[in-house]
């Protein structure tokens, strides 16, 4: 059973996903009976091979797959936010109004400042969005959602177009972040390193289910990776 | 007609006394431009009568406002009274007046387009001429082709409404060969299109209206009011006879926008007005046209004598005073 | 480092997240006829309790007695034919037209700037003023009609599908660009495509206006046609065969609209936008 | 492992990757008058040869001694202030109802069902045939001649917004769920902006629709106004006096058009399409 | 100079920049004097922080930045390729009308088809992009690149949304490719390791200048990944 295998309390999981079945087409499924538990304050990486279904699972969390086909149980918390996989910015917006839209409350804009010096992008609160590089959308998306505290954080690849540094920095940024608010995290990477580094249990999603599920405390990082890597390529 | 008088009878006399404020409602922008320069105004305003003036003229947008009941009474030619009474609309003539020379000062003429022989109604023969049924045009094409003796089917009748100058340029461009054009249009046509004519009909198209709502005429008040105002309009005529320079200042140049070069020449086209002694020949005609149109375009059998309001006949007579045409005039 | 397997299960129940939909959600089916439903039920209702004058709006049962009337006796049809006929052939000039005037006008400035200033011009003119020039060009004809109509279902089509152009996102003129295609192919894979959307909202203007401009041309030399029965109507002041043409109008009016939104809906499948 | 360092230079030779451009390339400065002043080159030259009679068309030189006496002695400004109120106010309220419907009818598909089929068939409708009803509603004054520009310009706006609105890439939304926003800000942030390419569309068409409207309802009952000025000219048969009129009509029309385009350049600034 | 830090033969390069300059501001360039040569054939990998240039880079040798001021000398040869770093497939074509789009030639579509097959889309060249995961489009985008046999391809991070074993056989496809038609190659990648494996040379980018130009040939990777990593943590 998933639950002792992650040895986790007896608290009510943040996160809790059963027999969740999706498809975009007659022909298979893109989940198939996915299980899932994510305790409040966990780090959970999600790893898989690109058109597996990670962006289905977390769009899926979100509650925004009305339309697609399947069943399933899913509960979260109230408050979610999600970095889609492409960085999504309002290209109508400035940068600043992009992280700060929906904040509400004295400060927000501060606060909006704030993070966008978190993740480098000082100095550009003013520019289009088109005006970013790659990277520097990418950044800026994570900024708005990282300025949201949220309970749960569904994060999908949000540091595929970073660079190693800048990508060293965002990790600790989004530590310090969850040591601060403890949000419940279900991080999508293809970096397998990257995704022991910073979770405290590593998920592969294979094949519409989750293939293996592995807690990172304790365990060695090279076996753990290679581990995985290996489980990643089985197929 | 908001705060309506007492109900009148259609029978009953019309009263002399009009109450205070009592407010008509006229699209007869000529006679509001005469009224205006002549003074005429102060006599409605020592009678009482407020006037609520409405540029509006011409069957189809009169009808409308009366529908609405945005409007008591409007000056037109004869066919609109017909229409309206064929549609559904209950009206009244309340005035009549005519050309003293109406056949050497129609209203309309028969425009030729250029390059086209056509120099008396016998000509029209195979020829193809702008027809709008339902417009003032299209009846004196009847009643030219009637006394043509022609039928319809001897010549091409082409629909064509009468919107501007649409018969000008059809006739300039030669689509069709004749075209009934207002008269003070012929000297523009010829002067635009060298080589177009123009010939007389030699029919009578001088009726000269003002119709109201019967709704109005049935009101106490309105009907007082209108019988003061008949009397005005029908001096206001008179003084337009008078004084022609004033009237072609008053409304061709200030209210229709013409230079005093083209006022000038619509003036001279325009024939003396005339307040008929009777209504009776007026009305002999308009029977005419009732049943032409009705034979012609499949229409109901109309006695015009329930069109009319004869009791402001000797109202506007009285005010002609010595002034009034009879005989063949009327 | 336990593998957890997939197990086989009975339950289908199906829990999702609940979030508040902002877009305007699913397309509700049929709903398309409430509206005018609605319309025809305030009309009914209004001219049943006298709310409405027959005078001003003639009742629907007086036009439903009209329309028999004109179809027996008038022929209805006929003039609906001719009238369609009309408008179809012009409409098919204007908007091959249109559609190429906006593509050169679209992709080079100098023919823009050759091309786009008088057709603001002329869509700024009322025809009904210019209608004396086609008349001394074209005659009173059918050739003047279908040049009318032409011209004014030109404009919708040529300032739509210009907007459309324009507003393609520039990103794939660069990826063109960087292909090496030619501008036949530019315009075939990456103009008409992109300005698709914007081409059928101008389709949508387009075949409205080009069954209005029957009312303004059909006033000239028409014997048949919806707007010459209009015309004809609005002198005599015949209001409930004025209804009966404005029906016929609202009717298919509609049903074009319709069926370009349909089409579109086909068309633009590649789209994820709020509509779906 | 050598490391290269930038060394400055003097040369400032720009030799780029010449590349064939697809889009119409950048705005040529001033090429908006080209176009208007090549029609009135053809028009004058036409009107000098001959080749246009000028019972047709009357020369340029001739409108413009038409347009001076009119100014002086027939209050051109006058006639020309009076239209422009009545389209100016008719245009405001028309774009104020059209603009809330179309966000109503956009977000829900309810409001839709009710909204949008009457919207489609009053547009498919001919105004002048409505006139009646309007007069029977509003009288023959101002108030009925504004309402019926407020409808004419109504209908471009509610269906270039809600086509706009409908058109925004579905993702934003998904965003817009996401951050957890109420529908307000929802309208304000996403919809609106997202929505303003087409809504400018339509205020296009909106602005020439209100000049237009005035020809009709300045027919009934008006003492002044450009569209009174066109309606008495025609019945005298003054060709200069509805020349005037008309290129009074395609200045404003032209330059109203140009305005829009302007601001949408200006308020449009983050995008980049193949316009830029 | 840098020439002979390449140690190139003294054949005429494919690629030839000088004294490049590109800046979107007043305040500062992007690029502030760049000078790079590739050789016919040779396999470049630029690599550099978020935000310093390398996309600007790749727009000047695509001549797709005529609107951007600046000034210096480009030489590049007439058919260029590029992957962009968005996937940027064409919304209204399916995925392999997006693939073979201007392709010439009888067989363009079945050279499409194997592309799509060789970057493991088979079976989807019906579907439209937007029914593509984000790895899903970014190989269809690399696919067709490489189906069109370029002299020089620029590609923008073609990887970077791809997992590790996709991207292991998305390395080998391009070298295959390479191999067979032997395109100058310029590819901006954020992962140091992937520079090392495939490239002859590798640019870090720093400031608007190349910063460091190393050959691979010949070097150890571990060593050559440490003072890669070095250099671009400079700053
Ligand atoms: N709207 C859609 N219509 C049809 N198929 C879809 C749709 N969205 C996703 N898919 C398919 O579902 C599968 C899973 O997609 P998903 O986006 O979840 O993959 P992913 O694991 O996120 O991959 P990647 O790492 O490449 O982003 C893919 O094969 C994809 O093609
Ligand atoms: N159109 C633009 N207008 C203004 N600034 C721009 C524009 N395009 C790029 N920039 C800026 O130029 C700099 C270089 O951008 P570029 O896209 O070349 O970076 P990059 O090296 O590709 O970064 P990344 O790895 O994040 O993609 C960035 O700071 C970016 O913000
Ligand atoms: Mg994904
Ligand atoms: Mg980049």
């Amino acid at each position: 059973m998933a639950t002792d295998t992650r040895g986790l309390t007896a608290t009510e999981p943040a996160v809790r996903v059963r027999d969740l079945h999706r498809s975009f087409s007659e022909s298979g499924g893109v989940l198939n009976g996915l299980d899932l538990d994510i305790a409040p304050g966990e780090f959970v990486a999600l790893i898989g091979r690109s058109g597996t279904g990670k962006s289905t699972l977390l769009r899926a969390l979100a509650g925004l797959d009305r339309d697609v086909a399947g069943h399933g149980e899913i509960e979260v918390p109230a408050s979610v936010s999600v970095v889609f996989q492409d960085s999504r910015l309002l290209p109508w917006r400035r940068v600043l109004d992009n992280v700060v839209l929906g904040l509400r409350g004295a400060g927000a804009e501060e606060r909006g400042r704030q993070a966008l010096a978190e993740v480098g992008l000082e100095g550009r609160e003013r520019s289009w969005p088109f005006q970013l590089s790659g990277g520097e959308q990418q950044r800026a998306s994570l900024a708005r959602s990282l300025v949201r505290e949220p309970q749960l954080l569904l994060a999908d690849e949000p540091f595929g177009a970073l660079d190693a540094l800048t990508r060293l920095r965002m990790h600790a940024l989004l530590r310090k972040l969850c040591e601060a608010h403890r949000p419940a995290v279900l991080l999508v990477t293809h970096d397998v390193d990257e995704a022991i580094a910073l979770s405290d249990r590593v998920i592969v999603l294979d094949a519409g289910v989750v293939r293996a599920d592995v807690r990172v405390a304790g365990r060695s990082p090279v076996e753990l990776r290679s581990f995985l890597l290996e489980e990643l390529e089985i197929r | 007609g908001d705060d309506a008088g007492a109900p009148l009878e259609l029978t009953a006399a019309l009263p002399d006394q009009v109450a205070g404020g009592t407010e008509i409602r006229i699209g007869d922008p000529a006679i509001q431009a005469i009224v205006q320069a002549s003074g005429l105004d102060k006599e409605l305003a020592d009678a009482g009568v407020q006037v609520e003036w409405a540029n509006i003229s011409g069957g189809p947008q009169s009808i409308q406002a009366f529908r609405g009941d945005k409007l008591d009474c409007s000056a037109v030619a004869d066919i609109p009274s017909l229409f309206a009474a064929w549609t559904g609309t209950s009206t009244k003539i309340v005035f009549q007046s005519v050309i003293v020379d109406p056949i050497n000062h129609p209203i309309y003429q028969l425009g030729v387009a250029p390059g086209v022989n056509v120099s008396s109604l016998a000509d029209l023969r195979g020829k193809k001429i702008a027809y709008s049924a339902g417009q003032a045009q299209g009846a004196l094409v009847l009643r030219v082709l009637q006394k043509a003796g022609l039928s319809k089917d001897d010549v091409t009748l082409v629909e064509l409404t009468s919107t501007g100058d649409s018969y000008v340029t059809a006739l300039g461009s030669k689509a069709v060969d004749v075209a009934p054009i207002g008269a003070a249009n012929v000297k523009i046509y010829k002067t635009k299109y060298p080589g177009g004519g123009a010939i007389l009909t030699g029919i009578r198209d001088d009726a000269s209206t003002l119709y109201c709502l019967t709704k109005s005429v049935q009101d106490a008040d309105k009907a007082a009011a209108l019988k003061v105002y008949v009397g005005v309009r029908a001096k206001a005529l008179l003084w337009q006879n008078a004084n022609p320079d004033g009237y072609a200042k008053a409304y061709l140049q200030d209210v229709q926008g013409l230079s005093a070069e083209d006022a000038k020449d619509v003036v001279a086209v325009d024939g003396r007005k005339g307040i008929p002694a009777t209504w009776d020949n007026a009305l002999k005609r308009l029977q005419e046209t009732a049943d032409l149109l009705a034979e012609q375009q499949d229409r109901d059998k109309l006695d015009v004598s329930t069109l009319v309001d004869r009791r402001f006949e000797p109202v506007e007579t009285a005010a002609a005073g010595a002034d009034v045409v009879t005989g063949d005039a009327a | 480092m336990t593998v957890t397997e997939a197990r086989p299960r009975t339950v289908t129940a199906d829990v999702r997240v609940v979030r508040r939909r902002l877009g305007p959600g699913r397309r509700i089916p049929y709903a398309f006829w409430i509206g005018p439903l609605l319309l025809l039920a305030v009309w009914s209702a209004g001219s049943a309790t006298g709310l409405i004058s027959p005078a001003i709006l003639t009742a629907p049962w007086d036009v439903v007695v009209a329309f028999g009337e004109q179809w027996t006796d008038h022929d209805l049809l006929g003039n609906i034919l001719s009238s369609l006929q009309r408008a179809a052939l012009g409409l098919g000039f204007g908007v091959a037209a249109g559609g190429v005037l906006a593509v050169i006008s679209g992709l080079s400035r100098f023919g823009e700037s050759l091309i786009d200033g008088p057709i603001q011009i002329k869509r700024s003119v009322p025809t009904l003023a210019l209608i004396p020039l086609f008349i001394a060009w074209f005659g009173i004809g059918q050739e003047m009609k279908i040049v009318t109509i032409a011209l004014i279902s030109l404009v919708p089509i040529y300032v739509h599908t210009h907007n459309g152009l324009r507003g393609i996102d520039g990103k794939y003129a660069e990826l063109a660009e960087t292909l090496d295609i030619g501008r036949g192919e530019f315009v075939r894979h990456v103009v008409l495509p992109g300005a698709l959307p914007g081409f059928l909202l101008g389709m949508r203007f387009a075949v409205t206006s080009s069954l209005l401009g029957l009312v303004v041309v059909e006033q000239y030399n028409a014997t048949a046609g919806i707007g010459h029965m209009i015309t004809l109507a609005e002198q005599y002041g015949q209001t409930d065969v004025i209804v009966v043409g404005l029906v016929i109008y609202g009717i298919f009016g509609y049903c074009a609209d319709s069926a370009v939104r349909l089409v579109g809906r086909r068309v633009l499948a590649w789209r994820r936008t709020l509509e779906d």
